[in-house]
């Protein structure tokens, strides 16, 4: 019973090659080149999921991206895939596919019940009800949420890659049917940059499916290939098939997603990536996407086998499948009449429904003279059936067309194909901020103008002749390449494509049933979320009258097909409703996606390691050596300290610490931003930036600096070392690196372009190995040439010369309150020196230290970290840094600010030192400091703990914060209250710890 | 002593790439100087082109090779200069001394960058996925300089030949994640 | 996703680039002859117009260089870019009203 | 104008009727000639503002002027995250009122806007993170508001799917739990029909064009519908306020960029809880009807094409699949873009202006839905005393030029 629904012969799958593929569990056959859709309808199994809301039986729709309920689960474990569209899946050998939004089985469906229920769940129920008793929304929500949903995420890592791709091209063709292929033609002709992208993996559009076209006297295919083979001999076009056009952004940026290696099967890509995502610069853009078919809205229309015309056709004459034995046409126009003749041709039974009253022209004459039955002025009032249609019923049409009349009729249908018109697909266009116009003969809505370079043509615009749609193709291609530059804008002569004219419509958004609306069977407009003809009647009725309103209140339009088959039907029956023109209810906002797109493929090989570089400074080897924890501090990752056998955080610190001031320690200080600036007018920079003084800085001499912003308040903080008269070197935070480069430019390039400064970042240039504690003089001295004299290199000096023999700077500044060497040598030696230093430091009992004992080191001092203890409303002189605050200086970045009200304001935040009673607890860093402590909060609290740490050197816990009033408070005795209620009490105190007098630093 | 001293590299021990369309070398430690001037001021440039022995591209995206330097403009008054391992030394010296009294600045810079030769038949495509720049041959050629991104990196990166063949030069810090990008996006292409 | 005109590199994508909001704000000469709502005016208080806005960007992943933009803040349309200290490119009521690039 | 109770009776009732029986969730009238008060912008500020002001402060002649469609701006296009856990004093107090009114919200209104605590995880992925965290969690429990800290396997446990070692790994989280997210349209059409029900005005497809100021004092608006006077006028027209402002007269503190987010396929639950990261930049939840909502940050140049560009989208996908690694053979379904009206300091502005009776509320930038019913609740009190409410009182505008900033950007990166 294999393909039951096969035809013997016809269709562009390739009969030689079976390939095997099981559907929810069921093994079955197929050809190479099917999709799952056409496997699965050769198979005759129409019954292929359930529907979001009501989980009605829902089978294959369309043959195209626009598929609304054909979806499906694909593969298993680490490669499954929810809601895939059975009409995109190509088939492979081993695909597994099963049914979604039911449980146990597509076939008996449990959740089926709801269907029973659904009259009482219209559109927004939810809004209703659930709300009392007032805590029960919780397990409602649970309910719902299980029940709501389609597929199943993967709960592994995706084993697959993706790539992306930027380009750039002179024409853009979305779309490759006739029309996009035209246009790429003359497009390429001119030798223009041509991409040419086809969702489906065959080009050609609706000639594929089209057995009887001609162009040139030719079977219209032959044009099509012989297009293609002249487009492949170009060498400036890309020909991109299995491609989708995904959005239309700005300044004519389209993206696309191409799926490489899907179609191969799970796993076959080899070292291909799974998909690719083009990120495209297009300077001219050939919109060509088509046309979709409109679905009729009449009773039960969700039933398996109620297909769109056009798709039926597609299967018999692509795929070489007629889905049903017993078909009916259902129509308002003479397109589905090709449908009906070609399964005619296929053996079906065809009969046809017509709503028009007196069809007539060559297509209705065609299909009489195969003697195919056509009821004219019917409507098909309901189906029958319920995992697979079974029949319909028709009934006349009143004169208005509103109501139906007269006897009931039915006839055996397994197939109705149906077809209510056709949209052009303006959803790039509109994306691409296109503006659109309704047509009122076309009763759709199509490209009127935009304000990027972009043509559309073919059934995308309107044009719905073959020979229209080569004609639009080709002039479009030629013009577009014109206007980038290429070609004279001839457009050759449009060959010659005869057809049938096509007769009028008559147009019936709804179609009557024998019960009144909502009362009977369902009129779907939107399949996937199962939002009714009635849904919007209600929508209205409540006031949801705005088609925005409607969208969200009967969620038409938000499935994964993005309304594409529902949206114009939605619009009419509200303008119905509302008895307003179509395009005054208006359309809701095309989004990208045009079709859903895949994470994996936008994030490309931006993930796992190639996510986000890792910064490592030269030393990084050794401190791998060295067993060092990192931090990560921007991007960069810096060792945060080096734990010896089996030591934890606070261990390794206590040590690193304690050593570093009694013998010597060394941290890798690379990391810290580095600028070299230049310039007669760079001292006289420095000032405007700094908060202090530059001009008199001598030359070798170095200063910490404060910058604010215009805010007034602290955002980095460095020592500016004086290399020459015109030439400084400054240092930054690490993380602030980059922004106070920008900043320095900014106001040099924008502010003061007269100043005589060159900034330069030279962060990398430099590895920096800092050298800490009383030996640390000893040690260098082991390893340099410079005079380590402390009479002759003080303290906040630099001096040139040679540490382990490479060239180096070092300057004699500290974070630690110690003697101290920070060695800056060519990054190439970094490492050499910093194992020299290691090496050497030996029989000093040298300690490596890490970012955390830094931190611990520098907070005995009282030295501040900006951004842990300031936050962005701290200034200069909450720090109690008036110090560094230039009086004398007329004017500096963020000094008038200092003055404002509030910022001059007694008892603002203010950074003090903090002890706690018992000194062996370590308050929490982000703890609050409160004057009276409550049996519960809500207490007052006073301010936070920035920087909180067991010092060794002290040998006690401190801590610093930022209390209001601080400054006043010294000597009080506080509150910090923790959030498992216990409560410590600290006294207030001058934030230097260790070394007041700043002794050791000088020595 | 001097014997013994070890030069690291970012990229040291970093796989190449496997197949033979795309190759992938460091050009290591190359020297590497900033130059910043103006370049209205004439002489500004005869003293610079004096130390180069060729004239400071002033023509936006290009560079000239001289003898012993490659001189790319990088912005309307910042150049790159490229030159051999430790050429860098005296070429700042020379530059500072040549440009003594005229506002500008030269930085030694050699160890801020590492520069990296990608070439071979995919390599345009291996540039295509990290940047929105142009590589096409009617937009980017042989001769022409720019500075731009590849994926989070900042490069600047310079056409030399048909071939083709890159230099992409990027921050120390940022070396071992291109350079593995750059591994990982050949890979398709063999 | 706009495509920006550096004065020097030509034409690049957004991303090469980052915009530091409205420019032509003129850091005052003398703050401290300023009231606090002037000084306030002039660090937090922008135009932030629906139409015509002359903005800064910077060159970034380029050469690295400011300058001004003239973008339409509905259309995203962008009109011209000029270095600093240049005059901003007039837009005509036509290109305005044609709405076309 | 009685409102008919919704109720799961009603439900019943009405659908033995085919639904043919229910209510205009509001009216559509045309513009009066004179209200008391003048709320310009129908997002859910402004509707929940005439809400309070009909129900609280007992001002019922008040009109709701909205140009396009209620709850088409911001209200409809953010990612419906609540929560309180915010680090200034003043922002707690102002947040946390907000969310004392969710947690009866659906019941007040008796519109159910599922309001969701399902809970609320700020990753922190770093030590400033931590310490972030840290003094943030502190602040918001000692200001009486609920907040947990929680070791990475606790996250583990509550996020199953977490990547906890990606770039940056996850070295803890601060959790409220009352925080989670709500059905952003609801929340506007609940307010709409209950305001409605006590006499307010909503007029949609009505745009201000114009204030009618006379010696400083507004005495109305001009309107696509005519001119309609108002003793007293609110603007709450979020990424527009520039725009009104300069209708008015003077320029605000505010810029106006584009933010975006996107959602993904509708999935079986697979998030239970929203998950912000700051570090790795991304923030996500799942909605009821099964779809990952995904937000990113904003665009930084001014624009009011409610888009974006690409950049942004591009940028917050790798972060996404960093975290969430089984989210990459998931595919995205939308993405959209709303105008967020940004102050420097990342905080709302709710103050007097200086046209005397012209008051606004704006400034909310990127997170301002939680705050929906508290800054209308304190917004009515504010425009039918005159006087700010004392919760409003620091979201002056005037500190921007005292200095007295509520800087929320400072010590947290992300602030949605
Ligand atoms: C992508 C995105 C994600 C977000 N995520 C979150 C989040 O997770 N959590 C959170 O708390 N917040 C979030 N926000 C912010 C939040 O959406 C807003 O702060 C909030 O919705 C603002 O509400 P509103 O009522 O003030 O403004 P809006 O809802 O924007 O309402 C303003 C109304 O004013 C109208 N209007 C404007 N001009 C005129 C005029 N001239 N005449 C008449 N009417 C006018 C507009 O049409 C609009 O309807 C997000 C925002 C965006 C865009
Ligand atoms: N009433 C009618 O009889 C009727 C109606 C519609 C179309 N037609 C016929 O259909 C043909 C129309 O030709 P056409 O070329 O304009 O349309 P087409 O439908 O033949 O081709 C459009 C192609 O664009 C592709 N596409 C759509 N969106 C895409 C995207 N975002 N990215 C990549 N690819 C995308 C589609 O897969 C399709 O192959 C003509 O032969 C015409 O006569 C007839
Ligand atoms: C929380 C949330 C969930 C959403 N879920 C969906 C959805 O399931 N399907 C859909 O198409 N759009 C969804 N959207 C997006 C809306 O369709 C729409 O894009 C958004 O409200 C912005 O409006 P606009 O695109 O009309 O400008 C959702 C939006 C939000 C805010
Ligand atoms: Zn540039």
């Amino acid at each position: 019973m294999t393909q039951t629904n096969r035809l013997s012969s016809g269709g562009r799958v390739n009969r030689a090659k079976t390939v095997k593929f099981t559907f929810d569990g069921k093994t079955y056959e197929g050809f190479e080149g099917d999709t799952l859709s056409s496997a699965l309808l050769a198979n005759n199994v129409h019954l292929v999921g359930r529907s979001f809301k009501y989980h009605r039986p829902r089978g294959v729709l369309t043959a195209g991206s626009e598929e609304p309920n054909a979806i499906v689960q694909l593969g298993e474990g680490n490669r499954t895939e929810p809601n895939c569209r059975t009409p995109m899946v190509e088939l492979y050998d081993g695909l597994k596919a099963t049914a979604q939004n039911c449980w146990p089985s597509v076939n008996f469906d449990i959740g089926g019940i709801n269907n029973k229920l659904s009259r009482f769940f219209p559109a927004g129920f939810y809004y209703k009800t659930f709300m009392w008793p007032k805590g029960m929304w919780e397990k409602y929500e649970h309910v719902i949420r299980a029940s709501a949903g389609m597929g199943n995420a993967p709960s592994e890592n995706d084993p697959d890659t993706y790539a992306t791709k930027h380009v750039h091209c002179d024409v853009l063709v979305a779309g490759g049917g006739v029309s996009g292929l035209a246009a790429a033609l003359t497009a390429g002709r001119t030798g223009a940059r041509v991409i040419l992208a086809e969702e489906h993996a065959e080009f050609g559009g609706q000639l594929l499916s089209d057995a009887d076209a001609t162009i040139d006297g030719k079977p219209a295919m032959e044009w099509v290939e012989a297009t293609l083979a002249e487009l492949r001999s170009m060498e400036e076009v890309t020909i991109l098939p299995r491609t989708t056009v995904t959005a239309y952004y700005d300044h004519n940026f389209l993206s696309a997603l191409e799926r490489v290696t899907d179609h191969l099967g799970h796993g076959n890509g080899g070292d291909l990536p799974r998909q690719r995502f083009w990120q495209i610069r297009a300077k001219q853009v050939v919109l060509a996407q088509g046309a979709i078919e409109r679905p009729m809205l009449f009773g039960d229309n969700d039933r398996p086998g109620v297909m769109l015309a056009s798709a039926v056709r597609t299967y018999i004459n692509r795929f070489g499948v007629l889905p049903g034995k017993n078909v009916v046409v259902f129509t308002n126009n003479d397109s589905a009449y090709a449908t009906a003749i070609d399964a005619h041709k296929a053996g079906a039974k065809v009969t046809i429904v017509d709503i028009r009253e007196n069809p007539a022209g060559a297509w209705v004459e065609k299909a009489k003279a195969l003697s195919i039955q056509i009821h004219t002025n019917m409507a098909v009032i309901g189906t029958t059936g319920y995992r697979k249609v079974t029949g319909v019923d028709i009934m006349p049409l009143t004169a208005d067309g509103k109501g139906v009349t007269g006897q009931s009729q039915r006839i055996d249908a397994d197939i109705v194909a149906m077809s209510s018109g056709w949209n052009p697909m303006i959803s790039l266009f509109s994306q691409g901020r296109g503006k659109l116009r309704y047509d009122e003969k076309l009763t759709s809505f199509v490209p009127d103008h935009c304000q990027w370079a972009n043509i559309s043509v073919g059934a995308g615009n309107g044009e719905f002749t073959l020979e229209g749609c080569l004609s639009q193709g080709l002039a479009a291609g030629s013009k577009a390449a014109q206007d980038a530059g290429f070609g004279d804008g001839v457009v050759p002569p449009t060959p010659a494509a005869p057809e049938d004219a096509q007769g009028d419509m008559r147009i019936l958004w709804y179609i009557p049933s024998d019960r009144p609306l909502g009362r009977g069977r369902k009129h779907f407009h939107e399949f996937q979320n199962d939002s009714t003809v009635a849904d919007i009647h209600l929508a209205e009725r409540e006031g949801f009258v705005s088609v925005e309103h409607l969208k969200r209140y009967t969620t038409t339009g938000m499935g994964t097909d993005q309304g594409k088959t529902s949206n114009v039907n939605a619009i009419a029956i509200m303008s119905q409703i509302r008895d307003v023109k179509i395009p005054m209810v208006g359309t809701t906002t095309f989004r990208p996606p045009y079709t859903p797109l895949t994470f994996g493929a936008a994030a490309g090989h931006a993930v796992g390691e190639l996510f986000l570089q890792k910064r490592k400074t030269a030393m990084h080897p050794t401190h791998e050596e060295m067993g060092a924890v990192y931090e990560d501090v921007g991007d960069w990752k810096r060792p945060r300290y080096f734990p010896k056998d089996g030591e934890d955080m606070h261990a390794a610190v206590q040590r690193e610490c304690k050593q570093v001031r009694e013998t010597v320690g060394m941290m890798d200080a690379s990391t810290l931003g580095k600028i070299d600036i230049q310039g007669p007018d760079a001292a006289e920079f420095l000032n405007m930036i700094y908060t202090n003084a530059w001009l008199k800085l001598g030359v070798g001499k170095a200063r910490y600096g404060l910058m604010c912003n215009e805010h007034g308040m602290v955002f980095d903080d460095g020592v500016t070392t004086r290399l020459g008269e015109n030439h400084f070197h400054m240092t930054t935070t690490t993380g602030g690196a980059g922004r106070v480069a920008n900043w320095l430019e900014e106001w040099l390039q924008t502010e003061w372009p007269e100043m005589k400064v060159y900034c330069t970042s030279v962060t990398e240039q430099w590895a920096v190995s800092s050298l800490n504690g009383p030996k640390s003089r000893e040690l260098l001295a082991e390893l340099t040439d410079i005079d380590l004299d402390p009479e002759n290199f003080k303290f906040m000096e630099m001096r040139e010369g040679h540490v382990a023999g490479v060239p180096a700077r070092v300057y004699r500044i500290s974070f630690t309150g110690e003697i101290a060497y920070e060695i800056n040598v060519p990054h190439r030696y970094g490492k050499h020196v910093w194992d020299a230093l290691i090496e050497a430091g030996k029989k000093y009992d040298l300690v490596l230290y890490g970012t955390e004992s830094m931190h611990v080191l520098r907070a005995e001092k009282g030295f501040i970290i900006a951004g842990q203890d300031t936050d962005g409303s701290v200034t200069p002189m909450d720090l109690d840094m008036s110090w560094i605050v230039g009086k004398n200086k007329p004017d500096f970045l963020g000094r008038r600010s200092f003055a404002r009200s509030d910022t001059s304001r007694p008892g603002r935040k203010q950074l003090v030192g903090i002890l706690t009673e018992d000194p062996n607890v370590v308050l929490p860093e982000g703890a609050h400091v409160v004057e009276t402590v409550k049996d519960r909060p809500p207490m007052d609290m006073l301010g936070h703990i920035s920087s909180s740490y067991m010092s060794p050197n002290v040998g006690r816990s401190i801590a610093m914060g930022l209390i209001k009033d601080g400054f006043n408070r010294k000597g009080q005795t506080l509150s910090v209250p923790l959030m498992d209620g216990s409560v410590h009490k600290v006294t207030i105190t001058d934030p230097i710890f260790f070394d007041k007098e700043g002794e050791r630093t000088r020595g | 002593m001097a014997n013994h001293i070890v030069k690291v590299s970012p990229l040291d021990g970093l796989a190449k790439p496997a197949g033979s369309n795309v190759s992938l070398e460091e050009r290591r430690f190359l020297g590497k100087v900033t130059l910043r001037g103006n370049p209205e001021n004439k002489d500004f440039l005869s003293k610079v082109k004096d130390v180069l022995g060729v004239d400071l591209p002033l023509t936006p995206l290009t560079y000239v090779a001289g003898g012993a330097y490659t001189v790319h403009w990088v912005g309307p008054d910042e150049w790159m200069i490229h030159t051999q391992e430790d050429g860098e030394h005296a070429l700042v010296l020379a530059l500072r001394e040549a440009l003594e009294g005229i506002h500008s600045q030269v930085v030694d810079v050699s160890d801020y960058y590492v520069v990296m030769r990608l070439s071979g038949p995919a390599a345009r495509e291996v540039l295509a996925k990290g940047s929105p720049l142009d590589f096409h041959p009617r937009a980017f050629r042989a001769g022409m300089v720019s500075g731009t991104r590849y994926a989070n990196a900042t490069i600047q990166i310079s056409q030399l030949d048909d071939q083709p063949s890159y230099d992409v030069q990027v921050r120390w810090s940022f070396a071992e994640y291109l350079w593995n990008y750059f591994v990982e996006a050949a890979r398709e292409f063999g | 996703m706009l495509l920006i005109e550096c004065p020097w590199c030509g034409e690049r994508d957004q991303t090469e680039f980052t915009c530091h909001g409205e420019a032509h704000i003129v850091r005052p000469k003398n703050p401290d002859e300023l009231t606090d709502e002037q000084w306030g005016d002039y660090v937090f208080f922008r135009s932030n117009p629906k139409g015509l806005h002359k903005e800064r960007w910077v060159h970034d992943h380029g050469c690295r260089r400011w300058f001004n933009v003239v973008r339409h803040t509905h259309t995203d349309i962008v009109y011209g870019s000029y270095k600093p200290g240049e005059p901003a490119p007039e837009v005509s009521e036509e290109a305005l009203k044609g709405g076309k690039k | 104008m009685i409102m008919k109770k919704y109720s799961i009776f009603s439900l019943l009732r009405n659908s033995m009727s085919y639904h043919e029986n229910w209510q205009k969730n509001w009216r559509s009238p045309d513009p009066k000639s004179e209200y008391d008060v003048i709320i310009v912008g129908g997002g859910g500020h402004g509707l929940a503002t005439a809400y309070y002001l009909a129900k609280e402060c007992g001002i019922t002649n008040v009109a709701v002027i909205e140009k396009g469609w209620i709850g088409g701006g911001n209200t409809g296009r953010n990612t419906t995250i609540v929560r309180s856990n915010y680090l200034w004093d003043e922002s707690a107090a102002i947040y946390e009122h907000a969310m004392k009114l969710w947690e009866g919200l659906s019941q007040e209104l008796n519109y159910n806007v599922m309001f969701s605590q399902r809970g609320l995880l700020h990753l922190a992925h770093n030590v400033h993170d931590l310490q972030e965290i840290g003094r943030r969690g502190n602040a918001i429990h000692f200001n009486g508001i609920d907040s947990e800290f929680l070791t990475p396997a606790q996250v583990k446990e509550m996020v199953p799917l977490i990547n906890l070692n990606c770039r940056y790994p996850v070295l803890g989280a601060l959790l409220q739990r009352r925080g989670g997210n709500a059905r952003h349209d609801a929340v506007a059409w609940g307010y709409a029909r209950a305001a409605d029900a006590m006499g307010v005005d909503i007029i949609q497809n009505c745009e201000v064009t114009g204030f009618n100021i006379e010696n400083g004092v507004v005495k109305g608006v001009e309107t696509t519908r005519g001119s309609i006077k108002g003793k007293k006028v609110g603007v709450v027209t979020a990424g527009h306020s520039g725009v009104m402002a300069e209708m008015a007269g003077f320029r605000l503190p505010i810029e106006s960029f584009p933010l975006q987010a996107m959602v993904s396929e509708p999935l079986k639950p697979c998030i239970n809880t929203v998950i912000m990261s700051g570090a790795v930049h991304v923030y996500i939840s799942q909605s009821d009807k099964g779809e990952l909502v995904v937000g990113a940050g904003s665009d930084n140049f001014v624009s009011y094409s409610q888009r974006g560009s690409f950049d942004m989208i591009d940028h917050i996908i790798s972060p996404m699949v960093e975290l969430f690694p089984f989210t990459s053979r998931l595919r995205m379904m939308r993405q959209w873009g709303g105008i967020v009206d940004v102050t420097i300091d990342r905080s709302p502005i709710v103050s007097k202006t200086p046209v005397e009776n012209l008051y606004f509320n704006c400034g909310w930038g990127t997170g301002g839905f939680k705050c929906t019913p508290g800054s209308g609740h304190v917004f009515a009190h504010s425009l039918a005393n005159g006087e700010m409410h004392p919760i409003a009182q620091p979201f002056s505008m005037n500190r921007f030029n005292t200095g007295a900033l509520i800087d929320e950007g400072a010590a947290a990166a992300v602030a949605h």
